[in-house]
Protein backbone atom coordinates (compact mmCIF):
# COMPACT_ATOMS: atom_id res chain seq x y z
CA UNK A 1 0.00 0.00 0.00
CA UNK A 2 1.44 3.33 -0.57
CA UNK A 3 0.33 6.81 1.39
CA UNK A 4 -0.35 9.71 -1.99
CA UNK A 5 -0.90 12.79 -1.04
CA UNK A 6 -2.49 16.36 -2.81
CA UNK A 7 -1.65 19.28 -2.15
CA UNK A 8 -3.23 22.78 -3.16
CA UNK A 9 -5.26 22.86 -5.86
CA UNK A 10 -4.27 19.94 -7.25
CA UNK A 11 -5.75 18.98 -3.44
CA UNK A 12 -8.41 20.80 -4.35
CA UNK A 13 -9.97 19.06 -7.75
CA UNK A 14 -9.15 15.52 -6.23
CA UNK A 15 -11.30 16.23 -3.88
CA UNK A 16 -9.29 14.50 -0.87
CA UNK A 17 -6.15 15.63 0.99
CA UNK A 18 -4.81 11.84 1.13
CA UNK A 19 -5.44 8.18 0.22
CA UNK A 20 -4.00 4.99 0.78
CA UNK A 21 -3.73 2.73 -2.96
CA UNK A 22 -2.67 -0.84 -3.71
CA UNK A 23 -0.45 0.07 -7.16
CA UNK A 24 -0.76 -2.18 -9.88
CA UNK A 25 2.32 -3.67 -10.89
CA UNK A 26 2.90 -2.18 -14.04
CA UNK A 27 2.94 1.28 -12.27
CA UNK A 28 6.63 1.72 -11.96
CA UNK A 29 7.36 5.48 -12.47
CA UNK A 30 5.38 8.93 -11.14
CA UNK A 31 4.85 8.99 -14.76
CA UNK A 32 2.92 5.77 -14.95
CA UNK A 33 1.29 6.52 -11.55
CA UNK A 34 -0.45 9.85 -12.82
CA UNK A 35 -1.81 7.33 -15.96
CA UNK A 36 -3.23 5.24 -13.78
CA UNK A 37 -4.62 8.00 -11.50
CA UNK A 38 -6.12 9.64 -14.57
CA UNK A 39 -7.88 6.80 -15.17
CA UNK A 40 -9.27 6.28 -12.11
CA UNK A 41 -11.89 9.24 -12.41
CA UNK A 42 -12.99 12.61 -14.12
CA UNK A 43 -11.34 14.17 -10.68
CA UNK A 44 -7.65 13.01 -11.23
CA UNK A 45 -8.22 14.06 -14.86
CA UNK A 46 -9.21 17.09 -13.87
CA UNK A 47 -6.10 17.95 -11.29
CA UNK A 48 -3.57 16.49 -14.14
CA UNK A 49 -5.28 17.65 -16.81
CA UNK A 50 -1.80 19.97 -17.84
CA UNK A 51 0.61 16.67 -16.05
CA UNK A 52 3.48 19.06 -16.76
CA UNK A 53 2.84 21.66 -13.99
CA UNK A 54 1.88 19.17 -11.62
CA UNK A 55 5.12 18.17 -9.32
CA UNK A 56 6.11 15.43 -6.95
CA UNK A 57 7.46 14.16 -4.68
CA UNK A 58 8.41 10.83 -3.27
CA UNK A 59 9.01 10.41 0.35
CA UNK A 60 9.06 13.90 0.99
CA UNK A 61 11.72 14.80 -1.42
CA UNK A 62 11.27 16.09 -4.95
CA UNK A 63 11.27 13.89 -7.63
CA UNK A 64 11.19 13.43 -11.91
CA UNK A 65 8.28 12.39 -13.60
CA UNK A 66 10.22 9.31 -14.66
CA UNK A 67 11.36 8.77 -11.19
CA UNK A 68 10.72 4.95 -9.72
CA UNK A 69 7.83 4.19 -7.39
CA UNK A 70 9.54 1.43 -6.56
CA UNK A 71 9.39 1.11 -2.57
CA UNK A 72 7.65 4.53 -2.10
CA UNK A 73 5.85 4.72 0.75
CA UNK A 74 4.65 8.09 0.26
CA UNK A 75 3.88 10.00 -3.01
CA UNK A 76 2.56 13.20 -3.08
CA UNK A 77 1.47 15.33 -6.02
CA UNK A 78 1.39 19.46 -5.79
CA UNK A 79 1.38 22.49 -8.12
CA UNK A 80 5.03 24.53 -9.00
CA UNK A 81 5.89 25.61 -5.12
CA UNK A 82 5.11 29.40 -4.03
CA UNK A 83 6.43 29.72 -0.83
CA UNK A 84 8.57 32.59 0.39
CA UNK B 1 21.46 26.93 13.07
CA UNK B 2 17.94 25.83 12.68
CA UNK B 3 14.77 25.32 10.95
CA UNK B 4 11.45 26.18 12.36
CA UNK B 5 7.97 26.23 10.22
CA UNK B 6 5.31 27.71 12.63
CA UNK B 7 2.29 29.42 12.50
CA UNK B 8 3.15 31.68 14.88
CA UNK B 9 4.73 35.14 14.23
CA UNK B 10 8.70 35.53 14.86
CA UNK B 11 10.60 38.72 16.40
CA UNK B 12 13.82 39.29 14.98
CA UNK B 13 15.96 40.74 17.74
CA UNK B 14 14.70 38.01 19.86
CA UNK B 15 15.94 35.04 17.30
CA UNK B 16 19.20 36.88 16.07
CA UNK B 17 19.59 37.23 20.17
CA UNK B 18 19.49 33.62 20.28
CA UNK B 19 21.30 32.67 17.37
CA UNK B 20 24.20 34.94 18.26
CA UNK B 21 23.95 36.52 21.46
CA UNK B 22 27.34 36.70 23.78
CA UNK B 23 29.02 35.49 20.76
CA UNK B 24 31.84 37.59 19.96
CA UNK B 25 33.25 36.05 16.50
CA UNK B 26 30.89 37.14 14.38
CA UNK B 27 31.16 40.09 12.22
CA UNK B 28 28.42 40.47 9.93
CA UNK B 29 24.82 39.40 10.46
CA UNK B 30 21.98 39.68 7.58
CA UNK B 31 18.33 38.97 8.52
CA UNK B 32 15.73 38.86 5.22
CA UNK B 33 12.06 39.23 6.17
CA UNK B 34 9.24 38.29 3.37
CA UNK B 35 6.06 39.92 4.67
CA UNK B 36 2.56 39.90 3.25
CA UNK B 37 2.16 42.55 0.75
CA UNK B 38 -1.45 44.58 -0.16
CA UNK B 39 -1.76 43.87 -3.82
CA UNK B 40 -0.87 41.37 -6.06
CA UNK B 41 -0.55 42.36 -9.92
CA UNK B 42 -2.52 45.36 -9.20
CA UNK B 43 -5.10 43.96 -7.66
CA UNK B 44 -5.72 44.72 -4.00
CA UNK B 45 -5.22 41.87 -1.48
CA UNK B 46 -7.36 41.41 1.87
CA UNK B 47 -6.00 37.78 2.96
CA UNK B 48 -3.88 35.41 2.52
CA UNK B 49 -3.33 31.70 3.60
CA UNK B 50 -0.39 29.27 3.06
CA UNK B 51 -0.68 25.62 2.97
CA UNK B 52 2.56 23.15 3.20
CA UNK B 53 4.01 20.19 3.19
CA UNK B 54 4.41 18.79 6.63
CA UNK B 55 7.91 16.88 7.16
CA UNK B 56 8.73 17.66 3.72
CA UNK B 57 8.76 21.17 3.90
CA UNK B 58 11.50 20.71 7.39
CA UNK B 59 13.87 18.21 5.18
CA UNK B 60 13.75 20.81 2.54
CA UNK B 61 14.59 23.80 4.36
CA UNK B 62 17.26 21.43 6.11
CA UNK B 63 18.67 20.54 2.46
CA UNK B 64 18.88 24.38 1.46
CA UNK B 65 20.18 25.07 4.56
CA UNK B 66 22.83 22.70 4.31
CA UNK B 67 23.88 23.69 1.03
CA UNK B 68 24.77 27.39 2.27
CA UNK B 69 26.97 26.16 4.63
CA UNK B 70 28.85 24.16 2.21
CA UNK B 71 29.09 27.11 0.03
CA UNK B 72 30.17 30.10 2.53
CA UNK B 73 31.82 30.01 5.81
CA UNK B 74 28.43 30.37 8.17
CA UNK B 75 29.08 30.53 11.30
CA UNK B 76 25.08 30.60 12.05
CA UNK B 77 22.01 30.54 9.82
CA UNK B 78 18.56 30.41 10.50
CA UNK B 79 15.22 29.87 8.67
CA UNK B 80 11.66 30.35 9.80
CA UNK B 81 8.70 29.94 7.35
CA UNK B 82 5.01 30.87 8.64
CA UNK B 83 2.03 28.51 7.23
CA UNK B 84 -1.52 29.41 7.99
CA UNK B 85 -3.81 32.44 7.50
CA UNK B 86 -2.15 35.83 7.27
CA UNK B 87 -2.85 39.66 6.41
CA UNK B 88 -1.37 42.30 5.21
CA UNK B 89 1.71 44.09 6.69
CA UNK B 90 2.49 40.51 7.94
CA UNK B 91 5.33 38.43 8.30
CA UNK B 92 5.74 35.29 6.15
CA UNK B 93 9.73 34.52 6.15
CA UNK B 94 12.99 35.11 8.21
CA UNK B 95 16.26 34.16 7.15
CA UNK B 96 19.49 35.18 9.14
CA UNK B 97 22.83 34.14 8.54
CA UNK B 98 26.15 35.07 10.61
CA UNK B 99 29.38 35.41 9.43
CA UNK B 100 33.12 36.72 9.89
CA UNK B 101 32.82 38.72 6.86
CA UNK B 102 29.57 40.68 5.18
CA UNK B 103 30.10 39.21 1.66
CA UNK B 104 29.31 35.39 2.79
CA UNK B 105 26.75 36.57 5.08
CA UNK B 106 24.89 38.94 2.14
CA UNK B 107 25.19 35.96 -0.44
CA UNK B 108 24.34 33.41 1.68
CA UNK B 109 20.81 35.03 2.60
CA UNK B 110 19.76 35.48 -0.81
CA UNK B 111 20.50 31.78 -1.63
CA UNK B 112 18.67 30.95 1.10
CA UNK B 113 15.50 33.19 -0.13
CA UNK B 114 16.53 32.02 -3.78
CA UNK B 115 16.45 28.34 -2.98
CA UNK B 116 13.43 27.92 -0.59
CA UNK B 117 11.21 29.74 -2.86
CA UNK B 118 11.77 27.28 -5.44
CA UNK B 119 12.18 23.97 -3.45
CA UNK B 120 10.55 24.51 -0.05
CA UNK B 121 6.96 23.30 -0.67
CA UNK B 122 4.46 26.17 0.19
CA UNK B 123 1.86 27.29 -1.51
CA UNK B 124 0.16 30.75 -1.42
CA UNK B 125 -3.90 31.34 -1.96
CA UNK B 126 -4.92 34.97 -2.20
CA UNK B 127 -8.02 36.38 -1.43
CA UNK B 128 -8.59 39.68 -3.40
CA UNK B 129 -10.82 42.89 -2.28
CA UNK B 130 -13.11 41.59 -5.22
CA UNK B 131 -13.12 38.19 -6.37
CA UNK B 132 -12.26 34.38 -5.56
CA UNK B 133 -9.28 33.36 -3.56
CA UNK B 134 -6.81 32.09 -5.72
CA UNK B 135 -3.71 30.05 -5.60
CA UNK B 136 -0.60 31.89 -6.60
CA UNK B 137 1.26 31.21 -9.57
CA UNK B 138 5.15 30.11 -8.83
CA UNK B 139 7.13 33.02 -10.15
CA UNK B 140 9.49 32.52 -13.21
CA UNK B 141 11.43 35.05 -11.97
CA UNK B 142 12.15 32.70 -8.55
CA UNK B 143 13.01 29.80 -11.09
CA UNK B 144 15.93 32.09 -12.93
CA UNK B 145 16.75 33.34 -9.66
CA UNK B 146 17.93 29.85 -8.27
CA UNK B 147 19.57 28.98 -11.52
CA UNK B 148 22.28 32.26 -11.05
CA UNK B 149 23.46 29.65 -8.11
CA UNK B 150 24.21 26.34 -9.97
CA UNK B 151 27.41 27.99 -12.10
CA UNK C 1 14.83 57.04 5.63
CA UNK C 2 17.58 57.66 8.08
CA UNK C 3 20.70 58.77 8.53
CA UNK C 4 21.64 58.30 12.36
CA UNK C 5 25.48 58.49 14.37
CA UNK C 6 25.19 58.13 17.91
CA UNK C 7 27.18 56.03 20.53
CA UNK C 8 23.87 54.45 21.77
CA UNK C 9 23.34 51.07 21.21
CA UNK C 10 20.20 50.13 18.30
CA UNK C 11 17.55 47.49 18.83
CA UNK C 12 16.75 45.65 15.35
CA UNK C 13 13.23 45.12 15.84
CA UNK C 14 12.22 48.74 16.83
CA UNK C 15 14.73 50.16 14.43
CA UNK C 16 12.61 47.72 11.79
CA UNK C 17 9.10 48.59 13.50
CA UNK C 18 9.68 52.41 13.53
CA UNK C 19 10.32 52.55 9.90
CA UNK C 20 7.71 50.47 8.50
CA UNK C 21 5.59 49.24 11.33
CA UNK C 22 2.08 49.60 9.36
CA UNK C 23 2.91 49.53 5.95
CA UNK C 24 1.40 47.05 3.77
CA UNK C 25 3.07 47.55 0.76
CA UNK C 26 6.38 46.20 1.69
CA UNK C 27 7.57 42.44 0.94
CA UNK C 28 10.74 42.82 1.57
CA UNK C 29 13.14 43.96 4.41
CA UNK C 30 16.83 43.18 4.11
CA UNK C 31 19.05 44.55 7.08
CA UNK C 32 22.69 44.18 7.77
CA UNK C 33 24.60 44.45 11.53
CA UNK C 34 27.75 44.65 11.24
CA UNK C 35 29.65 43.88 15.13
CA UNK C 36 32.84 43.87 16.90
CA UNK C 37 35.29 41.02 16.36
CA UNK C 38 37.20 39.61 19.05
CA UNK C 39 40.19 38.66 16.73
CA UNK C 40 42.19 40.95 13.66
CA UNK C 41 44.34 39.24 11.67
CA UNK C 42 45.12 36.77 14.11
CA UNK C 43 45.42 38.62 17.49
CA UNK C 44 42.89 39.00 20.15
CA UNK C 45 40.84 42.23 20.64
CA UNK C 46 39.97 43.66 23.79
CA UNK C 47 38.44 47.20 22.75
CA UNK C 48 37.57 48.95 19.39
CA UNK C 49 37.40 52.76 19.40
CA UNK C 50 35.54 54.72 16.29
CA UNK C 51 36.19 58.02 15.68
CA UNK C 52 34.75 60.18 12.73
CA UNK C 53 34.05 63.57 11.78
CA UNK C 54 30.28 64.81 12.92
CA UNK C 55 29.02 66.85 10.22
CA UNK C 56 30.74 65.08 7.50
CA UNK C 57 29.33 61.54 8.75
CA UNK C 58 25.89 62.19 8.40
CA UNK C 59 26.37 64.32 4.94
CA UNK C 60 28.49 61.34 3.41
CA UNK C 61 25.82 59.30 4.60
CA UNK C 62 23.01 60.99 3.56
CA UNK C 63 24.53 60.97 0.10
CA UNK C 64 25.20 57.19 -0.26
CA UNK C 65 21.58 56.54 0.56
CA UNK C 66 20.50 59.16 -1.73
CA UNK C 67 22.36 57.29 -4.02
CA UNK C 68 20.95 53.85 -3.73
CA UNK C 69 17.51 55.20 -3.48
CA UNK C 70 18.01 56.68 -7.20
CA UNK C 71 19.37 53.22 -8.18
CA UNK C 72 16.37 50.76 -6.64
CA UNK C 73 13.17 51.32 -6.33
CA UNK C 74 13.27 51.45 -2.14
CA UNK C 75 9.95 52.03 -0.22
CA UNK C 76 12.25 52.99 3.26
CA UNK C 77 15.85 52.76 4.16
CA UNK C 78 17.59 53.36 7.06
CA UNK C 79 21.60 53.62 8.10
CA UNK C 80 22.73 53.85 11.94
CA UNK C 81 26.26 54.17 12.97
CA UNK C 82 27.90 54.11 16.11
CA UNK C 83 30.97 56.14 17.19
CA UNK C 84 33.31 56.11 20.29
CA UNK C 85 34.22 52.95 22.66
CA UNK C 86 33.18 49.62 21.42
CA UNK C 87 33.54 45.91 23.11
CA UNK C 88 33.68 42.67 21.03
CA UNK C 89 30.24 41.62 20.46
CA UNK C 90 29.21 45.27 19.99
CA UNK C 91 26.92 46.67 17.10
CA UNK C 92 28.54 48.99 14.78
CA UNK C 93 26.55 49.53 12.17
CA UNK C 94 22.70 49.01 11.20
CA UNK C 95 21.80 49.53 7.54
CA UNK C 96 17.70 48.41 6.74
CA UNK C 97 16.12 48.29 3.20
CA UNK C 98 12.87 47.47 2.27
CA UNK C 99 11.56 46.88 -0.94
CA UNK C 100 8.33 45.37 -2.77
CA UNK C 101 10.89 42.57 -4.13
CA UNK C 102 13.71 41.15 -2.80
CA UNK C 103 16.30 41.49 -5.17
CA UNK C 104 15.89 45.28 -4.84
CA UNK C 105 16.45 45.33 -1.35
CA UNK C 106 19.08 42.88 -1.07
CA UNK C 107 21.52 44.52 -3.62
CA UNK C 108 20.53 47.73 -1.78
CA UNK C 109 21.69 47.03 1.24
CA UNK C 110 24.92 45.77 -0.24
CA UNK C 111 25.36 48.78 -2.13
CA UNK C 112 25.04 51.01 0.99
CA UNK C 113 27.49 48.84 3.22
CA UNK C 114 30.17 48.93 0.30
CA UNK C 115 29.85 52.79 -0.44
CA UNK C 116 29.72 53.80 3.61
CA UNK C 117 32.73 51.66 3.98
CA UNK C 118 34.65 53.76 1.64
CA UNK C 119 32.96 56.92 2.11
CA UNK C 120 32.04 57.78 5.65
CA UNK C 121 34.37 59.57 7.45
CA UNK C 122 35.05 56.76 10.22
CA UNK C 123 38.36 55.68 11.45
CA UNK C 124 38.66 52.73 14.45
CA UNK C 125 41.83 51.39 16.67
CA UNK C 126 41.86 48.60 18.34
CA UNK C 127 42.77 47.34 21.67
CA UNK C 128 44.89 44.13 21.37
CA UNK C 129 44.96 41.64 24.39
CA UNK C 130 48.87 42.30 24.17
CA UNK C 131 51.01 45.73 22.52
CA UNK C 132 49.91 49.20 22.19
CA UNK C 133 46.51 50.11 20.51
CA UNK C 134 46.72 51.09 16.64
CA UNK C 135 44.58 52.71 13.69
CA UNK C 136 42.95 49.89 11.60
CA UNK C 137 44.28 50.06 7.82
CA UNK C 138 41.75 50.74 5.37
CA UNK C 139 40.99 47.16 3.60
CA UNK C 140 41.50 47.08 0.01
CA UNK C 141 38.93 44.79 -0.56
CA UNK C 142 36.27 47.35 0.59
CA UNK C 143 37.47 49.26 -2.38
CA UNK C 144 37.14 46.88 -4.21
CA UNK C 145 33.38 45.72 -3.29
CA UNK C 146 32.73 49.43 -3.84
CA UNK C 147 34.14 49.33 -6.94
CA UNK C 148 32.03 46.67 -8.58
CA UNK C 149 28.67 49.16 -8.45
CA UNK C 150 30.73 51.39 -10.88
CA UNK C 151 29.91 49.99 -14.09
CA UNK D 1 41.14 82.05 7.62
CA UNK D 2 40.78 78.51 6.99
CA UNK D 3 39.50 75.93 9.82
CA UNK D 4 41.87 73.34 9.11
CA UNK D 5 40.85 69.70 11.11
CA UNK D 6 43.34 66.49 11.39
CA UNK D 7 41.53 62.82 12.31
CA UNK D 8 42.90 59.74 13.67
CA UNK D 9 46.56 59.27 13.65
CA UNK D 10 47.15 62.07 11.40
CA UNK D 11 45.55 64.11 14.24
CA UNK D 12 47.64 62.06 16.69
CA UNK D 13 50.69 63.11 14.65
CA UNK D 14 49.93 66.76 14.35
CA UNK D 15 49.37 67.32 17.94
CA UNK D 16 46.15 68.50 18.04
CA UNK D 17 42.31 68.34 16.13
CA UNK D 18 42.25 71.80 14.31
CA UNK D 19 43.55 74.82 14.20
CA UNK D 20 42.29 77.99 12.42
CA UNK D 21 45.20 79.87 9.99
CA UNK D 22 45.58 82.17 7.83
CA UNK D 23 46.39 80.68 3.75
CA UNK D 24 49.11 82.68 1.76
CA UNK D 25 47.87 83.74 -1.17
CA UNK D 26 50.36 81.32 -2.93
CA UNK D 27 48.51 78.22 -1.65
CA UNK D 28 45.76 77.67 -3.92
CA UNK D 29 45.63 74.00 -4.09
CA UNK D 30 45.31 70.77 -1.25
CA UNK D 31 48.67 69.56 -2.50
CA UNK D 32 50.37 72.98 -2.11
CA UNK D 33 48.44 73.40 1.65
CA UNK D 34 50.02 70.06 2.22
CA UNK D 35 53.41 71.44 1.23
CA UNK D 36 53.30 74.87 3.35
CA UNK D 37 52.07 72.83 6.40
CA UNK D 38 55.29 70.47 6.33
CA UNK D 39 57.25 73.25 6.10
CA UNK D 40 55.76 74.44 9.08
CA UNK D 41 57.48 72.05 11.55
CA UNK D 42 58.38 68.64 11.89
CA UNK D 43 55.17 67.10 13.54
CA UNK D 44 53.50 67.68 10.22
CA UNK D 45 56.14 66.24 7.97
CA UNK D 46 55.53 63.25 10.33
CA UNK D 47 51.94 63.50 9.52
CA UNK D 48 52.21 64.05 5.76
CA UNK D 49 55.73 61.85 5.44
CA UNK D 50 53.65 59.73 2.81
CA UNK D 51 51.22 62.10 1.75
CA UNK D 52 49.79 59.96 -1.12
CA UNK D 53 47.77 58.24 2.17
CA UNK D 54 46.11 61.05 3.49
CA UNK D 55 43.03 62.22 2.64
CA UNK D 56 41.39 65.57 2.60
CA UNK D 57 37.77 66.59 2.76
CA UNK D 58 36.94 70.38 1.50
CA UNK D 59 33.73 71.61 3.80
CA UNK D 60 32.65 67.95 4.08
CA UNK D 61 33.16 66.51 1.21
CA UNK D 62 35.70 64.60 0.01
CA UNK D 63 38.29 65.94 -2.73
CA UNK D 64 41.34 64.94 -4.09
CA UNK D 65 45.18 66.27 -3.58
CA UNK D 66 44.09 68.62 -7.13
CA UNK D 67 41.26 70.42 -5.46
CA UNK D 68 41.11 74.38 -5.32
CA UNK D 69 41.16 75.48 -1.51
CA UNK D 70 40.16 78.72 -2.28
CA UNK D 71 36.93 79.77 -0.80
CA UNK D 72 37.47 77.07 1.69
CA UNK D 73 36.25 77.61 5.19
CA UNK D 74 37.06 73.93 6.62
CA UNK D 75 39.95 71.62 4.94
CA UNK D 76 40.09 68.10 6.52
CA UNK D 77 42.88 65.56 6.60
CA UNK D 78 42.34 62.11 7.69
CA UNK D 79 43.53 58.16 6.98
CA UNK D 80 41.84 56.20 4.38
CA UNK D 81 37.71 55.56 6.17
CA UNK D 82 37.53 51.86 7.96
CA UNK D 83 34.39 52.63 9.11
CA UNK D 84 30.92 49.91 8.75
Amino acid sequence: MTKILYFAWVREKVGKAEETLALPANVTTVAELVAWLVARGPEYAEAFAKPEIVRAAIDKSHVKISASVRGAREIAFFPPVSGG
Amino acid sequence: MGVRVQTADFDLSREVKQLIGGRTDVGAIVTFTGTVRDEAKGQPITAMALEHYPGMTEAELERVEADARQRWPLQATLIIHRYGELKPGDNIVLVVTASAHRQAAFEAAEFLMDYLKTRAPFWKKETPAEGESHWVDARESDDAAAERWKS
